[in-house]
């Protein structure tokens, strides 16, 4: 079989202006907290969500909102969440690491590696309640070291359990290099667990969906768990404000505050030998280095005007989904914002 | 009426459940051979040994509840919950309030706690306190074979999680597995009446929350859970030839404790109400004990000759 | 006397104390970016990132302790100590127990706790009521940079585990890293003196277990600790003009608390002392708050047009 | 460099004897708790601490005993304190799972797993404070599902530590056959955190020894970490008085105690159809017949006489050491018997 990009292209969009949307509200300082988005990985949900079915479940990370929308949510719904509405899809109460949908059996988690275990039991659910439906986990690369993650692809490969445990690689957990941490790979890993790996280039929608699509078979037909590994960049970056990324791409503003003492801390008397302190500040000046030249601002690595590319063979049906998708969002957006908050 | 040690009756209200609700299904480690009453009855399907993967298989229970299951999840002994908290913690515990009180995770964590056979303070400690204390958990400790049974049919038919403790001075069955291992030179202050007793033929749920008082007098009060309230029976007697008229309150849960007939006239009028709990540096009934921090003298107090005798609350 | 934010401050005394005893080093996730300007005194040796392994690290942290090293381990959040709690609950707090006396786990675990910037449930615990009730843990809850400083020095001098926490709210540093992220669009209701603040030229360890008097009154007595310590004497301020002179008691270590003054003159002559902290449902101070089970709700009572400017104790 | 069979033999045997001891010491009621000894696991644990050198550190589990005895703790004090003895070890405080000695760097736990963040933190503290020291973690093969356990295996990789992790793998986790809850193998798991495994048969100490041998220089010299997977027997079973073992050792005493509830309890209606009851029956009966077929009585599998096979080459000399050590731990338990206990 394959994909369908005029379905597929439709998801993506759709949760990229979605979280564009977000983005500017928690600018406006109406969102509160920490804000994960998801945008550079929307092939990767795109490709697995758009492939499931009644009563299969979705265990998400702290970025679940993309997931959420694309598995058929009300965005108002998300929305209003995410504004601490009672009205929200949590009734205001869960905010963004926490949302939950009891219909479409997903669940979020702000801890890092918790989608291991909760995939695992839904998969369980899914065996005992639910045959031929399955259970997705989705977490990043930096997850891989948690514990229980990595105990869950072992339970869920010796109870062949109906999982396809989804990792999105960007390389990153939050300023740290995931490669600086992680030995070994993480195919090998998985092989580790008898749990059979795949790799894949996450900002291909195509190649996602269908690598996903022979994982998910296998799961439903009592096939056991498969470790989908797929790479991706977060155009964001970790989350919105990342300090990270504002120090690169606005080093005027920035820089001085973090420059300044750094230098005086690297200049003081007592403490390392001068060896010891340039591999101390090579350290940080790589780290930002990294952020500099990393693959965010190269289309190539953005999954939504990648397949859009494929889609220009009918530029009118194209501008019309287009304008049909940003519309409806619209018009979402509005509402929230236009209702009395209680 | 029939007979039936503490053990045998938490297994034997949980198979007339699980006779009657194929929801329930029962996992941890060593389970199929713990539980191989149940696994021949029930099948592998719903009884199942699990990896010692504690993170791993309490947080499936968690989510396997979500998901429609009624998982008892079964971790070798409370001190070892350490390693998994983060299931209960942060996500058992919360799931009802971060999903605006539309999801639950009704899952039942069994597992055997406290101490007098000289395991040490990674094997005995009680930690019923320490677990009551996080909002949104239900903590019960039965102390009888028929509160235990009982107990766990309501746990069983709760919409939340509950951790289910039983005392391994309660339980021949552990105190055998782990303390005796077939040797007849030991033998344990266990409490006849919590071990072994009259339970109902057909078990029916006890009400979550709701204290009981095993004894009455109006000097002072007594308040106490598991193998506690026993000694709380005992302490009362030999006060009694002394001529004080003690009370005995057994909580049963830990939480939630909200039904406490504090207020009711009867124990108002007593003088005194010391808590009687595998002792209690800080919260009284909250704590979880010296044992917690301090690793139980196994065999400390006694002359070398002797048998196992001697029960050290502080190691619980 | 200088001027220094409350996570500078802890910094600044971290660094004092790294220049003369390299034993001390310090890891965590992200720490080379956190601790940069550490790491660029001290070197990457001494200043480690770490893999989203907590069980493993803070495991480590403790035995690396036991062998001879002063490690400052770092947690993201008090929160996630849910994931290794086994290595306080079984490790750090009982080797000193169970080696008779003959050895100690010097491990300083420094985590940001609690909330007020809309997080959520899983973010913005306190948790040093849960923490404290584990015997052979010291819990430090710093409320102003001074005492932040000296009690990291304390910390690192201490022959055993100390939990240090640092309230999110006197933090600058992680209100700008996880609450604004640079968006002017939001504020917090951060008490000034507790974030920023004259503090010495040269650090002194301050006494651990030692309660401070912050505000002196004869009606009544307010203990709290963290943030709450400036909730409580803003209400002292209220309650001074309705002519109630109420003492603040700032106990800067919820374990040990030995040295409360409970029973001084002063204080019993004081007519009440409620506990005042990140909301008690259970022990007081001892509690970990109902953030531990309900998710904060990060913007709920607030208009849609408002920034942030609510803090809601609940949530912590 | 070769093995020296007449040193590793002296500390194998001295360890099963005095194991022995305590057993008949557990037997008479004198030790409490539960009791799990070594025996079966000498040939590793000699092989490996054979090797050690002073400021080399070693984190052990439920099974310390022997290890303890091998590295040179005095025999007298780990007999008071499983005593309970306050001129025990550890004041009498510790008991059997919790026995530190700090002028070894030596501590156990009773928590499965616990001795890889244990020897973790032990080898950061030999790179920081003693380089050229190493650390050694002793677990067995269940442990290897411990997420605790992994996340150290990765953190000492990506940390270069200098720790040997040895795996005890005797095929159990109490009743549990690990080969059924374990994916994978547990060489390629190492693999995956970037660990060199080394696999060898852990009831032949010079195998062990010339294994670990190499593990050990990489280790002092830098190299970082290695995974040694050793297998053993375990000859007393998971525990003194393990229930499995005495239901096949003495199946007439034991049996109708557990085969009675067990009949009624398959025969009882309500419940699963047949065909999943015969399977839970199975199980149970195979676990059984494993502990019935499983290789303790077989002499081969008991490193002790394995070793002393090869050292008939000179029985004068070898009955004069056996007479040696079997007279000074006569001397030892019955020193510590007569005492007066505090
Ligand atoms: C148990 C735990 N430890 C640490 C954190 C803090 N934290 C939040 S996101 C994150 C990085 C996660 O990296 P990765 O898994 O690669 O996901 P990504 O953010 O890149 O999508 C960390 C360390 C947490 N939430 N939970
Ligand atoms: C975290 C934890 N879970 C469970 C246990 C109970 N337990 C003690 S020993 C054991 C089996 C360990 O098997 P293995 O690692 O193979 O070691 P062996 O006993 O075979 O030497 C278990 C499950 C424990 N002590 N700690
Ligand atoms: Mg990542
Ligand atoms: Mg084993």
């Amino acid at each position: 079989m394959a994909p369908d990009l005029w379905t597929l292209y439709p998801l993506m969009l759709r949760s990229r202006l979605f979280e564009q949307a977000i983005a500017d509200l928690w600018r406006d300082g109406l969102i509160s907290g920490e804000m994960h988005l998801g945008t550079g990985e929307e092939a990767i949900i795109a490709g697995v969500v758009s492939q499931l079915q009644d009563g299969d479940a979705m265990a998400l990370d702290h970025r679940g909102t993309a997931a959420l929308l694309m598995r058929g949510v009300d965005p108002g719904l998300i929305l209003r969440e995410l504004l601490g509405r009672a009205t929200g899809l949590c009734g205001g109460v869960g905010g963004h690491m926490h949302l939950f949908s009891r219909d479409h059996l997903a669940a979020s988690s702000g801890i890092v590696g918790a989608s291991g275990p909760a995939a695992t039991g839904f998969a369980l659910a899914a065996q005992a309640l639910r045959p031929g439906t399955i259970a997705i986990a989705f977490f990043g690369e930096g997850a891989m070291n948690q514990g229980m993650l990595m105990e869950s692809l072992n339970l869920a490969s010796v109870w062949a359990l109906p999982v396809v445990f989804v990792c999105k690689d960007d390389g990153w957990a939050i300023t740290t290099q995931s490669a600086s941490a992680t030995g070994g790979s993480l195919s090998d890993r998985a092989h580790g667990f008898g749990v059979p790996a795949v790799e894949v280039d996450g900002r291909d929608v195509s190649k996602v969906w269908s690598a996903v699509h022979s994982a998910i078979e296998r799961a439903r037909s009592g096939g056991g768990p498969t470790f989908l590994h797929a790479q991706c960049v977060h155009l964001e970056g970790h989350f919105m404000g990342f300090q990270l990324l504002r120090s690169v791409r606005d080093p005027l503003g920035q820089v001085p505050a973090i420059a300044l003492p750094l230098t005086q801390s690297f200049l003081r008397p007592g403490g390392a030998p001068l060896r010891e302190r340039v591999a101390g500040l090579m350290h940080v000046a790589g780290v930002m280095r990294a952020t500099q030249h990393d693959p965010r601002q190269d289309l190539a690595n953005d999954p939504v005007p990648r397949v859009r590319q494929a889609l220009l063979v009918d530029p009118e049906r194209l501008l019309a989904l287009e304008d049909r998708i940003a519309g409806e969002l619209v018009e979402i957006v509005a509402s929230a914002l236009g209702e009395v908050s209680p | 009426m029939r007979t039936l040690s503490f053990t045998q009756a938490v297994d034997d209200a949980l198979a007339q459940a699980m006779a009657v609700d194929s929801r329930i299904v029962v996992f941890g480690e060593d389970v199929p051979l713990l539980r191989r009453d149940l696994l021949v009855r029930f099948g592998p399907e719903r009884v199942r040994g699990t990896p010692i993967s504690e993170s791993a298989f309490l947080g499936a229970g968690v989510a396997a509840a979500m998901a429609g299951l009624r998982p008892v999840v079964e971790v070798y002994m409370a001190d070892f919950l350490g390693v998994c908290m983060d299931a209960l913690l942060n996500h058992a515990a919360k799931v009802e309030a971060f999903s605006g009180g539309n999801w639950t995770a009704p899952v039942v964590v069994r597992a055997p706690c406290g101490g007098g056979y000289g395991d040490g303070g990674q094997h005995e400690q009680a930690l019923w306190g320490w677990l009551a204390h996080i909002p949104g958990l239900t903590v019960l400790v039965p102390s009888t074979p028929t509160d235990a049974g009982g107990l766990m049919l309501a746990a069983l038919q709760h919409d939340g999680p509950v951790i289910f403790l039983e005392h391994k001075l309660l339980s021949e069955t552990y105190l055998e597995l782990l303390g005796s291992g077939g040797r007849p030179t030991v033998q344990y202050d266990v409490p006849a009446a919590g071990t072994k007793g009259p339970v109902p033929r057909s078990w029916a749920p006890l009400p979550i929350g709701k204290a009981v008082l095993r004894r009455q007098g109006h000097d002072a009060t007594i308040i106490s859970v598991g193998v506690g309230v026993h000694r709380a029976l005992e302490a009362a007697r030999v006060l009694e030839t002394e001529g004080i008229l003690a009370s005995v309150l057994d909580l049963r849960s830990v939480s939630p404790a909200r039904r406490l007939p504090f207020r009711t006239p009867d124990t108002l009028r007593t003088r005194r109400s010391p808590v009687e709990t595998a002792s209690a540096p800080r919260c009284g009934a909250c704590s979880s004990g010296r044992g917690a921090a301090q690793a139980s003298r196994p065999m400390g107090s006694l002359p070398s000759s002797a048998a196992v005798t001697s029960v050290q609350e502080a190691s619980t």
